[in-house]
């Protein structure tokens, strides 16, 4: 059984800050982001029903600040919003990474908890969490636009109390992730995003980033480097 | 026509400028949500939003760069405006409005666009290669009843200098008045240059994932929302000169700017999407005659 | 001894030179001083560049109570500056590593003959420059228009061969519309110097001005490439052998647009054009040219648009570029004909570097074929920065010298009050920029192919022109005023008012241009764009190309993710079905005819058919003596 | 034509194959239970002879007690506007990897994508069916989920994990004697 949300992010050992304001400072720009939310709805299922209604005329979401984007290049929010096949999973997956962080993660129905009504299917997987580092989840079949914008808004607060670090997970134990994806896809699985890179360009490797799988990963994943100019004459 | 006395005050005008273009054109992109969500009879963002939203961008941890090329982009896309600002007299400051004059703004303004294309191109995304063959195609429409408009406007004042046309019009009488079918071709002209509705086909969310903007993460996208609200102030400021008579004062300016932007803002909610060949159609057909007649009446 | 003198003996030793010892290895290095000797001549001779007296070559000749002489004016000193530079620049470019693998590629002695043809154009083109009268010219002409053909028929692959034949058919159609003006010329005046032309020009009456016009103007505009006879350039340009492109595409075209100064500016006067109204329109002769030339801007330039293979469309871009020369030059005012011939050295700094920069990519690659291209950025950054900064001239946008010569013909159409001129000016560049956009993005941007993932910068050799010619852009546009000096010499020598001017640009009182404060302005905006993306924000970390949204899907070098075919698909759907080829029909109804015509004289000549033979005798003989009693 | 006149053509026509019972339901439908070794030639003919022109589906039927698959081929005419329903049963195979049966691929095109599926889903092979790859379950390398004999349950036990989801209201309901609660004669882990 795995436990739902609240992942337990280790602080990594802060660097000193010897900017007086940057206290301030910080709180500004989390203000900013809990207030500036773009959303990647992955409509995997019913529950994207329910997301016009919270976007337009009747419950109107830009009056928080949160808006439709539509590349994960721009998303703040992946909003997983039904069902998740094993076969949309890797998708899925794909996307969350492409997206930059910090990223958050809402499952949105019954279905991302626990497969919902489709907790018998062989092809759909159960628990999103397991696969991706999930912040909010919005249970329910569906949820009303009143529940998700409710989610949203606990978002949005643990945002601004530097509460929204789900993310930092995914690059401090992708390797457990990673496992699970494994043993959904096959040794094989891989994505064209180079996520071992960027936890160390970013400094967020933890210690469980490494692992048994990353192994397997390393054994056959294509090289990832980015394609450098230079000048050889 | 040397309108600056010292070089501090040219420095603090090369300060002041852009600043100021960047705050109005923020205050103009809320506008433009704002009046969105009014026709859609929703509430629409808070005041900061725009702040907000750029905050956030620019403080992203992490964001991706496809090359060296993709970052010169934005440089560039940002810059040019920058520079492009200071050949834009606002009342009280000149900048170096004299040695340029509006043939060379408008070509000024095409620095940011090529310097985005060159950017979305290293991208090595077909959605954004797709969204700036589309781009180009929607300047080629405008652009060519812009520029008989700006030939018909500097024929009219026989100047290029936008500072020699705003003293005329003061002097004498708005432009829109002298010209009137000239200014409304330059209306139709802006509405395509502001790139949005109904000639939004290069950024076609739903079908090219934003077009340019694909690829755009962190900084970069903010570096567009930047660029973004330089837009709408250049377009909105240079229709002013042209056809308005300038601003004699800042509550005129403002007055008057914010009047111009708010008419293509309202439009553009009006009205779907064109398709890029129905937009060139449009653009070279109805703006076009409509400048041409108000060139016969020039001369 | 003149100076033009030494240049003449220089050219005669090169040549003999390079012909004796062509199949040597090293004689590109003797060609490189020869051109640099060359320039230093020209430099010598400098003082025409700033309004110094007419040199004169001590040698002449009589032939038939003519007199054949050579002298250098400023107009031909603007000229032969930028043909000798672009000889020199070509040389180098071929000197290097490109000598190597085209020797390899073919013989040591088709390389030499490579280096005599370049050579035989640029001593064949002085001569023309230095003409003294119209026969000299004509020979000049003709000696050019073998040179070039000498240099195109050089590629052994059949589309260029047959590229090479066609323009060989132009030219000589070219040249008999020449020699017939000159022999009306004759007629008319019984002499062929320029002063008795000059003379005599201004008594002539209207129908002998237009015909007079015609067939000099027919005669410039085919190896100008003006429409309609833009068919033939574009082809033989792109297939010719990269340096020679380069050369060719730089200068070799704009012979036409000297001799239109020489005769149809110089000497019959644009004031006078512009009296003649030619019958039953509006329209007066230098109009008609005028818009000849905007023709020439904007159909060359669509096509180019449409071109799938980089050297074609520069080349179809060189033909276009052509128009706003002459446009600039049909301008009633000194603004304008200063801007056309400051395009012709600006043009020619940004089509050699261009050129070179495909050479180049095809030197790397083996193709400049749009499909088989693209994210070559990553491996040859230098080429890229050049062709930015060749497309930023060629687009006509700030700060590249491009813009300026532009500037100074959309100025100079205002202050004629041309709107539909304008408005056709316009257009061009508008397609310009599509093209060019197309041009860069589907050989550099985009995503890398796999096969080209191990390609390196171009070697040195063909770098260091390359660079050289970008920074004489960029220091052109910043500060025209350089060659607007030899600019205002040369319309001084044409007989024309110079264009006042400065160091940054043109000075007007009702808006002038001043690029020195532009481009610092620029570079401040790029400055403060710069501190914007680097200082704010955090760090960007670079990312392979398959890491990239596609959907959901997943890249692999299997997958083809790059946007290049088609690639104005939308525009295509309006203005592709204007792409009628009106003209290629035009061109093969007329070779039909010919080849129809010459079909029944071989065949009336041939069949041995003694009673029509006698029929045609016998009519043909009552003819002419019927002609002998009246 | 009218239609009753093709349904009493029809009924005419099928007596010609052998082992054959024809069930009519109703006057828009017909079932036909045929052998397997008739009913290529039993489409061939609804096909070419008696407008049955469209094939709107391929069912297959697991029938585990019997070691059978029932293969049921939907034709419809638009003439007749009636809909028959050819069943036929084959060998189950269980010994081996996947049942056997022949294409009808060259009778009706639209066979292949529901052949394709029914390898897919029953692992029923159809010989020279030109698209036997994978369709749908890309992802899956088990057995053919579709037979009865695959236990989905007791796969989705072995490969999922499930969440603890058990929030306080839940808990409430739950002691109140409602929720979600599984009674203890449903358990069937």
């Amino acid at each position: 059984m795995s436990k739902l949300g609240n992942i337990p992010v280790q602080a990594k050992s802060e660097k000193k800050r010897t900017n007086p304001l940057a206290r301030v400072f910080d709180e500004l720009i989390q203000f900013c982001q809990s207030r500036s939310m773009f959303m990647l709805h992955y409509c995997t299922g019913c529950g994207a029903i329910e997301l016009p209604p919270a976007m337009t005329s009747r419950f109107d979401m830009e009056r928080l600040g949160i808006q439709p984007m539509v590349t994960p290049r721009q998303a703040d929010i992946l909003l997983v919003t039904g069902y998740v096949s094993v076969k949309t999973l890797k998708r899925v997956i794909l996307t969350y990474e492409q997206m930059q962080s910090p990223k958050y993660v809402i499952g949105i129905c019954s279905c991302t908890v626990n497969g919902g009504m489709y907790w018998q299917s062989y092809a759909t997987a159960k628990v999103l969490n397991e696969y991706l580092p999930v912040d909010v989840y919005i249970a329910g079949c569906m949820p009303r636009p009143e529940a998700v914008i409710m989610g949203l808004r606990r978002l949005m607060s643990n945002i601004e109390n530097g509460k929204g670090n789900a993310w930092k997970d995914y690059y401090e134990r992708y390797d457990y992730y990673l496992g699970n994806q494994q043993h959904l896809f096959g040794d094989d699985w891989q994505t064209p995003v180079d996520v071992i890179g960027e936890a160390k360009f970013y400094d967020l490797e933890g210690e469980e980033t490494y692992g048994e799988h990353t192994r397997t990963l390393e054994q056959h994943q294509e090289p990832l480097e980015a394609a450098v100019m230079r000048v050889k004459l | 026509m040397a309108s600056f006395n010292s070089i501090s005050e040219l420095l603090a005008q090369l300060l002041f400028m852009p600043m100021l273009a960047f705050l109005l054109g923020l205050v103009m992109v809320l506008m433009y949500r704002k009046i969105a969500a009014r026709l859609q009879r929703r509430i629409g963002p808070p005041f900061f939003q725009p702040v907000y939203d750029i905050v956030k961008l620019y403080s992203k941890d992490t964001q991706i760069s496809h090359g060296l090329i993709h970052d010169i982009g934005i440089v560039v896309a940002v810059g040019g405006y920058v520079a492009a600002v200071i050949l834009l007299p606002v009342p009280g400051m000149d900048g170096i409005a004299d040695k340029g004059g509006i043939i060379t703004l408008s070509y000024f303004l095409m620095i940011p666009s090529l310097g985005m294309a060159l950017g979305v191109g290293q991208c090595a995304n077909p959605n954004g290669s797709i969204g700036i063959s589309r781009a180009l195609t929607a300047m080629l429409a405008y652009d060519i009843p812009f520029i008989i408009v700006v030939f018909g406007v500097a024929l009219h004042y026989q100047s290029t200098s936008l500072v020699g046309m705003i003293d005329y019009q003061q002097a004498h009488q708005w432009g829109i008045f002298e010209m009137p079918l000239l200014a409304a071709a330059g209306l139709f002209a802006l509405q395509g240059m502001m790139g949005k509705h109904p000639f939004e086909i290069y950024v076609a969310p739903a079908e090219i994932a934003t077009g340019p903007m694909v690829e755009m993460s962190g900084k970069f996208m903010g570096g567009l929302f930047v660029m973004q609200s330089f837009q709408f102030y250049v377009a909105s400021v240079l229709y002013t000169s042209l056809f308005l008579g300038g601003g004699a004062n800042w509550f005129e300016f403002l007055l008057k700017i914010f009047f111009v932007v708010e008419i293509p803002m309202s439009i553009s909610f009006l009205f779907p999407r064109y398709r890029t060949e129905d937009m060139v159609r449009i653009m070279w057909k109805w703006p076009v005659m409509l400048a041409l007649i108000g060139i016969a009446f020039v001369i | 001894m003149s100076v033009l003198d030494e240049v003449f003996i220089l050219c005669a030793l090169g040549a003999l030179v390079l012909f004796v010892f062509h199949r040597i290895r090293g004689i590109e290095k003797l060609a490189v001083v020869f051109y640099a000797a060359l320039l230093y001549l020209l430099i010598k001779m400098s003082g025409l560049g700033y309004g110094g007296e007419v040199i004169y070559s001590s040698f002449s000749l009589n032939i038939l109570g003519e007199t054949l002489q050579w002298r250098f004016d400023a107009v031909s000193w603007f000229f032969a500056i930028i043909t000798v530079a672009s000889g020199l620049f070509s040389a180098v470019f071929m000197s290097g590593k490109w000598g190597e693998s085209y020797r390899e590629k073919t013989s040591n002695a088709a390389y030499g003959t490579l280096q005599i043809a370049l050579l035989l154009n640029v001593n064949s083109m002085l001569i023309l420059l230095a003409s003294g009268d119209l026969l000299s010219l004509f020979i000049g002409w003709e000696l050019v228009s073998w040179a070039s053909f000498m240099m195109m028929a050089l590629n052994p692959d059949k589309q260029a061969r047959q590229a090479a034949i066609k323009y060989i058919v132009y030219a000589m159609a070219g040249a008999m519309a020449f020699l017939a003006a000159m022999a009306y010329v004759y007629g008319i005046t019984g002499s062929l110097q320029y002063a008795e032309l000059a003379q005599a020009s201004a008594a002539l009456s209207n129908g002998q001005i237009i015909l007079l016009s015609l067939l000099f103007f027919t005669g410039f505009a085919i190896k100008m490439g003006l429409i309609p006879f833009h068919l033939w350039q574009a082809v033989a340009y792109a297939e010719t052998p990269a340096p020679g492109a380069v050369f060719l595409g730089a200068i070799s075209a704009r012979m036409g647009l000297y001799a239109i100064i020489v005769v149809l500016i110089q000497l019959i006067g644009l004031g006078h054009l512009q009296q003649i109204h030619i019958p039953f329109t509006f329209w007066n002769l230098q109009t008609v040219l005028a818009w000849v030339g905007a023709l020439t801007t904007i159909i060359p330039t669509y096509i180019a648009l449409k071109q799938n293979d980089a050297r074609h469309l520069l080349a179809w871009h060189g033909v276009g570029q052509g128009g706003y020369m002459l446009l600039g030059l049909m301008t009633l005012n000194s603004l304008g004909s200063a801007g056309g011939l400051l395009h012709v050295f600006n043009y020619a700094t940004y089509q050699a570097a261009l050129f070179m920069t495909i050479g180049a990519v095809i030197y790397r690659t083996g193709t400049a074929n749009f499909d088989k291209l693209g994210g070559l950025v990553t491996q040859m950054p230098l080429t890229f920065m050049v062709m930015v900064f060749s497309i930023i001239g060629l687009a006509g946008l700030p700060p590249m010298n491009g813009f300026v010569s532009k500037w100074m013909v959309y100025r100079s159409l205002l202050l004629d009050g041309e709107p539909l001129l304008f408005v056709a000016a316009v257009i061009g560049t508008l397609g310009t920029i599509l093209s060019v956009y197309k041009l860069v993005h589907n050989t550099f941007l985009g995503q890398l192919r796999v096969e080209h993932q191990n390609v390196r910068e171009a070697p040195l050799s063909l770098l260091i022109p390359m660079l050289v010619l970008a920074a004489i852009m960029f220091v052109t546009g910043m500060m025209p005023g350089l060659v607007l000096d030899w600019v205002a010499s040369a319309q001084l020598a044409m007989g024309l008012v110079p264009v006042t001017y400065n160091l940054g640009g043109i000075v007007l009182a009702s808006g002038g241009l001043d690029m020195i404060w532009i481009t610092l302005i620029l570079f401040y905006g790029l400055g403060v764009g710069a501190i914007i993306f680097y200082l704010l924000g955090g760090r960007a970390k670079r990312v392979h190309q398959y890491d990239n949204y596609a959907g959901g899907h997943f890249l692999t070098s299997r997958v083809r993710y790059h946007y290049s075919h088609n690639f104005y698909a939308g525009l295509m759907h309006l203005i592709g079905g204007w792409y009628r080829g009106s003209f290629k029909k035009l061109e093969q109804a007329i070779v039909s005819l010919v080849s129809l015509l010459s079909q029944l004289s071989e065949n009336m000549y041939r069949s041995a058919q003694p009673a029509m033979m006698v029929i045609i005798v016998v009519v043909l003989s009552l003819w002419s003596i019927s002609g002998g009693i009246n | 034509m009218n239609c009753d006149e093709i349904n009493v053509w029809l009924d005419t026509l099928l007596e010609e194959i052998n082992e054959i019972k024809v069930t009519r339901k109703s006057d828009r439908r017909v079932r036909v239970d045929v052998d397997a070794s008739s009913l290529p030639a039993l489409l061939e003919l609804l096909k070419g002879k008696a407008s049955y022109v469209h094939l709107s589906a391929i069912s297959c039927v697991d029938w585990p007690d019997d070691e059978e698959f029932e293969l049921v081929y939907h034709c419809w005419s638009y003439e007749a506007k009636s809909l028959l329903s050819a069943h036929t049963r084959i060998p189950r195979n269980s010994s081996e990897e996947f049942a056997r049966y022949v294409s009808v691929y060259d009778i009706y095109k639209p066979a292949g994508f529901f052949e394709r599926d029914i390898y897919e889903m029953f692992g029923i092979y159809f010989e020279s069916s030109p698209f036997m790859e994978k369709f749908i379950l890309t992802e899956w390398n088990g057995p053919p989920p579709m037979r009865k004999d695959f236990d989905a349950e007791a796969y989705v036990n072995e490969t999922f994990n499930w969440a603890e989801y058990n929030p306080d209201w839940l808990q409430e309901i739950t002691e109140e004697g409602g929720g979600i609660a599984i009674r203890p004669e449903d358990v069937r882990l």
